[in-house]
């Protein structure tokens, strides 16, 4: 399906999904609560198959945290790139590890070092950090005077 | 170089005198030395990009073995030579202190490579990376190059087998005068 | 559907292959719970190479970032510092001479083959027979001479620079890789012979570590492991860049989806590649080999993906640019993560012995995956 | 051959050994520290507790391995004399292997050998 049927094909899958313009592939922006079922949907209705999830990652806006992923069907060759805006205090998301296996790593990853809480997650502990440590590193406000030397 | 160098006279620093000990004792421990020079059995330790020139230098064209470096064990435990390919982080830090610990005696330590030697290109904005090794463990030898070439490597084993017929690794001048180890 | 995490009962030994090891080709350190000689569940920690690359790069500009890319999968380092020059110009709508992107093509193609090559050695050292290392080795050494003539290095070649190729290739190049084409195409029966036809090897291999099409997919693996199940999933025939359109070659496919077809999909790849070099390396056109850049790129406001079939995998960058110097924020989708988090799936029930023989045919190269 | 030699034979391998330990025991500067005595598991310390109890395949393979090397330490003393005593060692041995043999089918049978 062409950027265009997806986007008018979409609203009925994700109710409450906006989308953004400009980008190489189509944005569409959901709620954190509906993310849960819109992705189920988005990966076994027929018309999308979006069973392919390539990239699963998180920018920290300063004001709040954004989650992206990034899917792809390996039947049909459309992609899609779906965005969650999180708070920045409490960033709480449900997991999509039921439906991508390869979410389990990915969002290990983003917990330890964005420190977004993925609800239900099977086991949610530190993959890269070692197990104590203390911050997100790769959060813009991240001090760390001992082993960061600014340049 | 010779072993005992005369000091010039408005020498800034101490010179620390290696123990020649009567003509057996010197004697017996060059040979020693020189026996263990020839046949350093180095760790199988590669944690990044330096492990694959490390292993261009094992294979057939710069072959290592030709100076007795024939022999990459596993186990710390038969390894006289740790060679750190690669960059030390703080998490690989406590284990690379363990292998350290877990060597039988006479053992010496290669830096190869930049971020072995001073964190090398992750120097600046990381914060998970040891700038050097020699933070964690006495280094002997230490390799610039990112990778460095395998005749920088084999160089440096060398320099290595150089510094041990003449006594000079840390860790003998440790065994010599323990109450001054650094 | 997600398989419960096995509990560490009474009589079950966990063992650690940890970071120092040589099966694990780096420091990856995998807890592995026992039962016996089979495995209930294999646990990577990682992180003993994490360099905080995306830290750093959020400090670096868009020249400069591409060097570190090539220190994390060291093996295909040409191939992700292209991925990163294409960044900048599809960011950029730069628009590189026809040349730079023969000559891009042909770099990518024969650090494929060095990479295969190296992971054959390795495969075999696992496994037990020491000989392909050096069999290996001795080709890979021709490979890395072609490079440090044209590049001057041989391991991390900093030659791709946004608008095209930082020099000119060596007056000798088109020789010397035909040379090593023909060379390499006896050798390859030579591979086959000395391990693909051996039979203990076969039976090493075979019926072990299976990863079913749907599983792949699930987990998102790419590259040669995909594709040994059953995947098409090679970025240079999905979304063909550079010249890869005007050169016919097959994506090789295997079913099985065992270790014996992801080693087959590797070797096969190698010919392969050879083939997209024959078909360039007559035919580079004549031109300057960079674009016109300004000196400062600054990437316009908004988001860039690039992904590029690295020997591992797909490999992809993804950066939201403020429109700076510098990138806001970079996140690279490196394949080795991806695969192996199919491991711990793949290695149920199998014995201890097979799970080597399972990690080789991943083709891990561990700061891919830490970052 | 007499007894004189086997007592030398055992003198020199004795005294190979010995003088080896004792040459290392002469020249070693001892130095151990806590964590070199520690199990080398590639340099995390060991989790779990390693004594436990192996599963019996382990045990069921070393006893037959056990069973047939014995068997064939008994071939040595016979394939010294077997020239001088003719056909009678032979058909001996061949009924002591042809024993052996059928433990072997039966422990085959019984999945023994099968690995868990």
């Amino acid at each position: 399906m062409t950027r265009e049927e997806l986007q008018n094909s979409l609203p009925d899958l994700a109710p409450g999904a906006t989308f953004e313009e400009g980008g190489e592939w189509l944005n569409m922006n959901v709620t954190a609560e509906s993310w849960k079922a819109v992705s189920h949907a988005l990966k076994f209705t027929a018309g999308f198959d979006f069973d392919y999830l390539f990239c699963l990652t998180c920018v920290d806006w300063k004001t709040h945290l954004t989650m992206v992923y990034h899917l792809t069907s390996t039947t049909h060759r459309h992609n899609m790139v779906v965005k969650i805006k999180l708070d920045r205090t409490k960033p709480e998301v449900e997991t999509v590890c039921d439906t991508w296996r390869t979410a389990e790593f990915h969002e290990r990853e983003v917990f330890e070092l964005f420190g977004v809480v993925f609800l239900n997650h099977p086991d949610l502990r530190n993959l890269i950090l070692p197990d104590v440590w203390d911050g997100f590193p790769l959060r813009k406000d991240y001090e760390d005077p001992i082993n960061m030397i600014k340049l | 170089m010779d072993v005992n160098p005369k000091a010039p006279a408005p020498f800034p620093g101490e010179v620390i005198q290696t123990p020649g000990g009567g003509i057996l004792v010197s004697r017996m421990d060059q040979v020693i030395n020189w026996a263990r020079s020839n046949s350093l059995w180095p760790l199988v330790f590669g944690t990044s990009c330096c492990a694959i020139e490390m292993m261009s230098t094992a294979a057939a064209k710069y072959d290592w073995s030709r100076f007795g470096f024939e022999v990459a064990r596993a186990t710390p435990r038969q390894a006289d030579v740790i060679i750190i390919a690669g960059t030390i982080v703080n998490k690989m830090a406590p284990v690379l202190k363990r292998l350290y610990d877990q060597m039988a005696e006479p053992k010496y330590v290669i830096a190869m490579g930049a971020c072995a030697t001073s964190g090398g290109p992750f120097f600046y904005n990381t914060y998970s990376v040891v700038k050097g090794a020699d933070h964690i463990i006495p280094v002997d030898v230490y390799i610039a190059g990112c990778p460095p070439r395998p005749e920088a490597l084999i160089h440096a084993m060398l320099s290595l087998q150089e510094k041990i017929k003449s006594g000079m690794t840390r860790e003998q001048i440790k065994m010599e005068k323990p109450e001054q180890s650094f | 559907m997600i398989e419960e995490v096995a509990t560490t009962e009474q009589g079950d030994l966990v063992i650690n292959i940890g970071p120092q090891h040589p099966a694990t080709h780096g420091v990856l350190h995998l807890v592995i719970t026992l039962n016996g000689e089979t495995i209930k569940k294999v646990e990577p920690h990682l992180g003993y190479i994490h360099r905080s690359i995306e830290k750093m790069c959020e400090s670096l500009s868009y020249r400069q970032f591409i060097y570190v890319t090539s220190r994390m999968d060291y093996l295909s380092s040409h191939i992700n510092n292209h991925a990163c020059a294409m960044l900048v110009e599809k960011g950029m709508q730069i628009e590189i001479p026809e040349r730079a992107q023969y000559i891009r093509v042909i770099m990518d193609e024969l650090t494929r083959i060095a990479s295969h090559q190296l992971w054959w050695g390795a495969m075999g050292m696992d496994i037990g027979a020491f000989t392909p290392f050096f069999l290996a080795f001795r080709e890979r050494e021709m490979i890395n001479s072609i490079m440090e003539e044209t590049c001057g290095a041989r391991l991390t070649m900093n030659y791709m620079v946004p608008g095209g190729v930082m020099a000119d290739i060596h007056p000798n190049f088109c020789r010397t890789v035909k040379e090593f084409i023909t060379h390499f195409k006896s050798k390859i029966d030579e591979y086959d012979t000395l391990l693909t036809g051996n039979v203990i090897f076969q039976n090493r291999m075979k019926g072990v570590g299976i990863l079913s099409k749907e599983d792949a997919i699930s987990f998102g693996c790419s590259g040669p492991v995909a594709r040994a199940s059953g995947v098409k999933c090679d970025i240079r025939k999905l979304y063909p860049y550079e010249v890869y359109d005007k050169v016919n070659f097959e994506e090789i496919l295997a079913t099985e989806g065992d270790s014996f077809a992801r080693y087959n999909v590797r070797l096969l790849e190698m010919r392969e590649s050879m083939r997209i070099i024959e078909q360039l390396i007559d035919n580079i056109p004549e031109g300057d080999i960079q674009a016109k850049t300004k000196a400062v790129l600054k990437l316009p406001k908004g988001e860039f993906y690039t992904r590029i079939e690295t020997a591992r995998g797909e490999f992809g960058i993804y950066v939201v640019s403020e429109g700076g110097t510098t990138p806001y924020r970079i996140k690279f989708r490196s394949p080795g993560f991806s695969n192996l988090s199919a491991l711990d799936h793949m290695v149920r029930g199998q014995k201890l012995g097979d799970m080597v023989a399972i990690m080789g045919t991943l083709d891990l190269v561990i700061p891919d995956i830490d970052r | 051959m007499g007894p004189g030699s086997i007592i030398a034979l055992m003198i020199a391998a004795i005294a190979f050994s010995g003088i080896a330990i004792l040459i290392s025991k002469l020249l070693l500067k001892p130095s151990n520290s806590v964590t070199k005595g520690e199990p080398y598991e590639c340099g995390i310390p060991t989790i779990g507790p390693s004594w436990i109890q192996f599963s019996v395949g382990y045990y069921l393979f070393a006893l037959i391995f056990l069973i047939f090397d014995v068997e064939l330490i008994f071939l040595f003393p016979w394939a010294v004399v077997v020239k001088k005593l003719g056909w009678v060692a032979f058909v001996e041995i061949i009924i002591f292997l042809f024993i052996l043999f059928m433990g072997f089918l039966y422990a085959h049978k019984k999945k023994a050998l099968k690995w868990m």
